[in-house]
């Protein structure tokens, strides 16, 4: 069987969603490990849990794969109720953290295993293994066993043994964390590739924010149990909602502004120390003047310019570190009134060593309409002062 | 190579061959008194005698000629091979359920499981003769399994629990996702995985049985004897090297058991890093 | 039930134990037995010649008297044996649990030829089948002249002339009567008060002459390994290791005379009757003259026959001291704790 | 419903201990043929002979064994030795099972057969081989004189040394086949890992390797232990009584008294003292290794 009849068998109906969870919550002992939650991921298309351990998005997964029993709430996989069904009912694909090879078993014999709980019969089972171990490139390690692999190809036997069976859903728990970054890299590319190409809903849970920004079709970014939010990549990273996405993923600078007053839809901030007219940010609610805003703004985003070359308007800041980083400049600003330096990234276009601004040089710095975001309040966390 | 190079190499190694020496030594020290049994029943004087003067394998004959140690140690070989593998019967699927329980209870239960190992066998086995002749089963081969399995629980309780607690719950998770039953789980994940503890266990059963006297003394007769009790009583008149040589027969017995088992299955799973 | 495969082995393994697993007697009669020679002479001497007479089948347990008590003991409307044959202690015990018969001359014919004190011991539950005489082995290459009284092994052994060994507390049979009761006697004690033995053996132990022995063979590993020079033994074992290559061995009964340890014969109640027939064939002359030729102990019959150097080592009947059998089991308790609390060995 | 009530409900069906039915057939075969009939032999400790030797309900028996200090003592000491050995046991073990299980490769077979060996000879054999030995005039001592490194013979048997040395001989295998039962289980690659992190080799083993293997060390712990509780032919045979236990004690009872009753209440003493510190075994290891 070839990849496209992979692909043919496990589309679905369009609009169903691939997986659906429904007001889902779990709690051990006294401590909540999900709050009540709900999320689709449409089919075909690779959804990632993103969030520091402990944020619950283990949980979920486990819920999903049948290891745990929600307190409450549905799972649905290609709209079937599959709550309370046994994990081996569910027809998913599984890849562990540590992959969970069968020591005991070769690598033919590990990929076929799910073949053979299926009763599949003998000759389709050999051939099947056979095309599975061809695809992810290990044909001639079939009867090893997994200690002689190293980690990349036992992590491709995992994925191996977990597509063999034709899944409806494939879940993927960390699964690249113990390789090394190039490895990684490589992997994250792959595995896309070959979930794209089988068009197979994935599920992952990652704390790499990379990881998830470049697989995903969709981020659900979790924390404390609670999903604070969910969309696209892009989406997420240009309009998170919440200074801990913003932070989460990725690098950005956090200032607490004040509202200097409410315009149109959107309000108009102030920096803090800067007496001048402030800036604009569109589709904002509206606040009363005087009160603190949170912004976020990307390090790519802030420009600077030497202070002779800055207009007027523009907000000062002094360079007070930089780091070349092969792609771009990196500077450290430092500015009265902020309690943590700015970040600046300026891309190199031009050839390496050009425009460099010292260490001590003053600065004017700004910024796009539009890429400065305002945050919103953050939910008020258990137990913090 | 240079004289550094090659005593950094040295130092490198060192801490392997110091744990060489010491594994070296410990079995001199394990073996030491097991040599002199061994060169005791090749004796030819009629008591046991150190230094061993002459050698003959007149004891070995011997043995041919006393049925009762030999027949002993057969029936002794198919009562710790029985109540072994009863206990594994009864002590697998328990040491699984123990090892996975979260429930306060398993604490309890762990105790009574593991409490035939703490009382002295001299008591249980008087405790059982009664018990057990007042239900009819009295001085039988049945009895004799079922005091020996009592105290064989323990052992492949205690090994499995461990081993089934160090692999994780990963691998059969793996197995259920991929459509593996329960029993399936168990047959081609659990079961090969835990073999190692299963093995222990049930080795340490069986060494236990062999080597269980006080247990089987209340249940000796003329069809049920041990060969601990056999032993015994011949001891208690007779200071002569069969004794030794009953003893040198039953090492090699389970030699020959391990290089069987090692042929056949492999000794790998008490050994090599899964 | 492909799943099942791995188990397989295990359930037919087990299936086959319990089909081993069959009731327990076989033979028309069941008796006791010490292993080793004992058992082997046994069954040369008495069980085939009677199964060959008789026609009836005789089955022999091995093991310790504690063990069949307790087998008879737990079983008794139906027990598992039908004649000890045992030491003196067991018998009390078996005699004090309700488990055997008086011995019945009527029954017994070939009784006639034993000397009535043999046939007196518990109380008539038990006649002795044959008996040894705890007495001093010693290592004649170290001691040249041996102490001649059981006083002057104790002062000599107090002084230090050689390193002696006797038997721990824990040597059932051997402790009660050849130590305790024995030196007590000696010392002018009584049953009831071993103050006397308690003060010289606490002595004794002081002294660093002594270590003790707790397994019979034991003794033999010391007095070959140099560990002790002289101690307390019985006959039978002494002259067994002396012929057997413990050439500088050499064995006595000093004054004023050896302590007597019998091997007695009971009748099971509830046992098969054809335990009359065949204790009675024990007493007969002819198995009678083999077992003391197989075993080395004076056998109980008068018209026994024995081989010229045996009868120069076996004591006399008169010459043994008797301890009081029936008077012991009931000051054990105390004697086991006093010498527990004081000797501790 | 409120939250509290279901929180109650759940926890009690944990408690009833769901998941936990396989224990059944295990836990019924020790409730006919252990606790039952050793609780009815019990019994027997709560009667004593009267004067005229009729059995009277009484507490004397274990009035004796608490108050006496002669048998408090033998407790003691039942429970000094026992760990005494499964200390000693741990030590000299551990080592073993290691290179078993990480530097052995195709000698572990023998290893283990020759792990075993010692234990198929009857204690009897085995005491005598101790006999040649560690005798005044035996191998050890005349190996040591003979290298000059002692003047005169070294008192060996009829000591505590030569129970200890006599009980580690026995158990050390079950401590051995415990910890490399658990051990082989343990993925080298963490030890790796944590070496290239810069730990020392002493200090992945402290904190990678021993940790990961705590569940095999309190195994062989608890089987040592409760080995060396119940042992006494090893005290009678090489101790020449110079070591009394309450197992031994027990034994005497049998053999020389034929006081089933007293023996009955020193052994229910012993079991329970057992049974107390296995179960604070089991709550230790929960804590420390098995929580992960």
């Amino acid at each position: 069987m070839t990849q496209a009849t992979l692909k043919a068998q496990s589309s679905v109906t369009a609009g169903e969603p691939g997986l659906r969870l429904r007001d889902v919550r779990k709690s051990f002992g006294s401590v909540a490990a999900l709050q009540p939650t709900s999320f689709d991921v449409p089919a075909g298309t690779l959804c990632s849990l993103l969030g520091p351990s402990g944020c619950g998005k283990t949980t979920t997964l486990r819920i999903v794969a049948g290891f745990e029993l929600p307190d409450a709430g549905q799972v649905l996989i290609r709209g079937e109720d599959r709550t309370y069904d046994p994990p081996q009912r569910r027809k998913l694909g599984m890849v562990f953290q540590n992959y969970s090879l069968f020591p005991h078993m070769t690598v033919a014999q590990n990929v076929a295993f799910g073949l053979r709980m299926a009763r599949v019969n003998r000759a389709e089972t050999e051939a099947r293994t056979r095309r599975m171990l061809d695809i992810v490139h290990l044909p001639q390690h079939a009867d090893r066993y997994p200690h002689q692999l190293s980690g990349g190809q036992q992590q491709r036997v995992a994925l191996a043994r977990s597509l063999v069976t034709e899944p409806s859903m494939l879940l993927l728990d960390e699964p690249l964390g113990a390789l090394d970054k190039n490895l990684r890299e490589q992997m994250q590319f792959e595995i896309r590739q070959l979930q794209r190409e089988i068009g197979i809903t994935t599920l992952l849970v990652t704390h790499d924010q990379e990881e998830a920004l470049t697989m995903s079709d969709m981020i659900v970014v979790m924390d404390r149990g609670r999903i604070l939010q969910a969309g696209s990549p892009t989406e997420v990273y240009e309009h998170p909602r919440t200074r801990f996405v913003s932070e989460f993923l990725g690098t950005s600078n956090i200032i607490a502004c004040t509202v200097a007053g409410v315009e149109g839809g959107g309000l108009r901030l102030r920096l803090p120390g800067d007496a001048g007219s402030g800036f604009f940010v569109a589709d904002a609610p509206a606040r009363p003047a005087g009160s603190t805003a949170l912004v976020a703004i990307r390090p790519e985003h802030l420009r600077i310019a030497p202070a002779t070359q800055a207009g007027a308007d523009e907000p000062r800041a002094t360079v007070s570190g930089h780091v070349f980083r092969g792609a771009a400049h990196v500077f450290q600003l430092k500015r009265p009134g902020l309690d943590r330096p700015l970040m600046a990234y300026r891309q190199i276009t031009g050839p390496v060593g050009e425009t460099v601004l010292p260490v001590g040089a003053e600065v004017g710095l700004s910024w796009l309409p539009g890429t400065a975001r305002l945050l919103e309040d953050e939910p008020v966390r258990e137990g913090a002062a | 190579m240079t004289a550094t190079a090659s005593w950094r190499r040295l130092e490198r190694r060192l801490p392997i061959l110091l744990l060489l020496a010491f594994v070296l030594i410990f079995f001199a020290f394990l073996l030491a008194p097991i040599v002199f049994v061994v060169l005791v029943s090749f004796g030819d004087s009629e008591i046991i005698a150190f230094p061993v003067t002459s050698y003959s394998l007149r004891w070995y004959h011997r043995l041919l000629e006393y049925r009762p140690l030999l027949d002993s140690l057969w029936f002794s070989l198919k009562l710790a091979g029985a109540s072994a593998v009863l206990a594994a019967l009864f002590g697998v699927p328990a040491a699984l359920a123990l090892a996975r329980s979260r429930s306060g209870l398993a604490d309890l239960v762990s105790t009574v499981l593991l409490a035939p190992l703490s009382i002295p066998m001299i008591l249980l086995g008087i405790a059982l003769l009664y018990k057990l002749s007042a239900i009819g089963l009295g001085i039988s081969f049945t009895s004799l399994l079922i005091a020996h399995t009592v105290v064989s629980i323990p052992y492949v309780v205690r090994t499995v629990v461990a081993v089934y607690r160090g692999i994780g719950r990963n691998y059969e998770e793996a197995a259920a996702i991929l459509g593996a039953s329960r029993r399936q789980t168990f047959t081609y994940v659990t079961l090969p995985l835990i073999g190692s503890g299963i093995f222990s266990g049930m080795l340490f059963a069986v060494l236990i049985s062999l080597d269980n006297l006080s247990l089987s003394l209340f249940f000796g007769s003329a069809q049920t004897n041990t060969l601990p009790v056999v032993m015994l009583s011949y001891l208690q008149n007779q200071f002569d090297p069969a004794i030794a040589a009953i003893g040198t027969v039953q090492m090699i017995i389970a030699l020959v058991a391990l290089l069987l088992i090692e042929r056949t299955v492999g000794l790998k799973f008490m050994s090599s890093p899964s | 039930m492909k799943t099942l495969k791995p188990c397989r082995p295990l359930l037919a393994l087990a299936g086959l134990a319990f089909t081993v697993a069959m009731p327990a007697r076989a033979a028309d009669l069941t008796v006791t037995a010490f292993g080793g020679v004992w058992e082997k002479s046994l069954r040369t001497c008495y069980v085939e010649p009677f199964q060959k007479k008789t026609g009836k089948t005789v089955d022999v347990v091995l093991g310790t008297p504690a063990q069949w008590v307790n087998q008879v003991a737990a079983n008794p409307a139906k027990p598992p044996i039908d004649v000890f044959l045992t030491l003196i202690d067991g018998a009390e015990d078996a005699k004090a649990r309700g488990l055997v018969e008086k011995i019945d001359p009527a029954k017994v014919s070939n009784l006639a030829d034993v000397p009535e004190p043999l046939k007196q011991v518990v109380g008539g539950d038990a006649v002795v089948l044959h008996y040894g005489a705890a007495g001093l082995a010693y290592n004649e290459a170290k001691i040249k002249n041996p102490p001649k009284s059981w006083a002057e092994f104790i002062e000599r052994t107090l002084k230090g002339e050689w390193q002696a060994a006797l038997p721990g507390i824990n040597v059932a049979s051997t402790t009660p009567t050849a130590v305790i009761w024995n030196f007590n006697d000696v010392l002018g004690g009584k049953v009831g008060d071993i103050s006397p033995v308690i003060a010289k053996m606490k002595a004794l132990r002081d002294s660093g002459n002594v270590i003790f022995w707790n397994d019979v063979n034991q003794f033999l590993t010391q007095m070959q390994s140099g560990e002790a020079d002289i101690g307390i033994y019985w006959d039978g074992r002494a002259w067994a290791a002396r012929d057997g290559g413990f050439k500088s061995l050499n064995f006595y009964y000093p004054a004023p005379g050896g302590v007597v340890s019998p091997t007695v014969v009971q009748k099971v109640k509830n046992g098969s009757p054809a335990a009359w027939e065949f204790i009675d064939f024990l007493f007969s002359s002819e198995p009678q003259s083999c077992w003391a030729a197989a075993i080395q102990y004076p056998v109980a019959s008068t018209k026994a026959q024995y081989k010229p150097e045996q009868k120069a080592r076996m004591p006399k009947l008169e010459d043994v001291r008797w301890p009081p059998f029936a008077e012991i089991p009931a000051a054990m308790p105390k004697w086991v704790e006093t010498w527990n609390k004081d000797i501790g060995r | 419903m409120t939250a509290a009530a279901a929180t109650a409900i759940r926890r009690s069906r944990r408690a009833l201990g769901a998941g936990l039915w396989p224990v059944l057939p295990a836990m019924i075969f020790l409730l006919l043929f252990f606790l039952l009939p050793l609780a009815e032999n019990g019994l027997q400790s709560l009667y004593v002979p009267d004067a005229a030797g009729e059995p009277v309900f009484s507490l004397d028996y274990y009035v004796r064994l608490f108050t006496d200090g002669y048998y408090l003592g033998v407790l003691g000491r039942t429970i000094w030795v026992s760990l005494l050995a499964t200390i000693i046991c741990i030590l000299i073990g551990y080592p073993v099972a290691f290179f078993m299980v990480r530097h052995a490769g195709r000698w572990n077979g023998l290893m283990i057969f020759l792990l075993v060996a010692p234990l198929l000879t009857s204690i009897i054999m085995r005491t005598f081989g101790w006999n040649v030995i560690l005798a005044r005039n035996g191998v050890l001592n005349s190996t040591l004189m003979s290298l000059g490194l002692i003047e005169r013979p070294l008192r060996l048997l009829q000591d505590p040394s030569a129970v200890i040395i006599g009980l580690v001989h026995v158990l050390v295998p079950f401590m051995v086949i415990s910890i490399a039962a658990v051990l082989k289980g343990i993925d080298t690659r963490l030890e790796e890992a944590a070496e290239l992190l810069g730990a020392s080799r002493w200090r992945t083993f402290r904190e990678i390797t021993l940790p990961l293997s705590l569940d095999g060390i309190a195994t062989g712990a608890i089987v040592v232990f409760m080995l060396a509780n119940g042992s006494f032919l090893t005290m009678l045979l090489l101790g020449g009584g110079s070591v009394v236990t309450l197992p031994l004690l027990i034994y005497q009872q049998f053999l020389l008294v034929q006081n089933l009753g007293f023996a009955a209440a020193m052994g229910n003493v012993l079991l329970v003292l057992a049974v107390i510190s296995l179960f604070l075994q089991l709550r230790l290891i929960r804590r420390d290794g098995g929580a992960s």
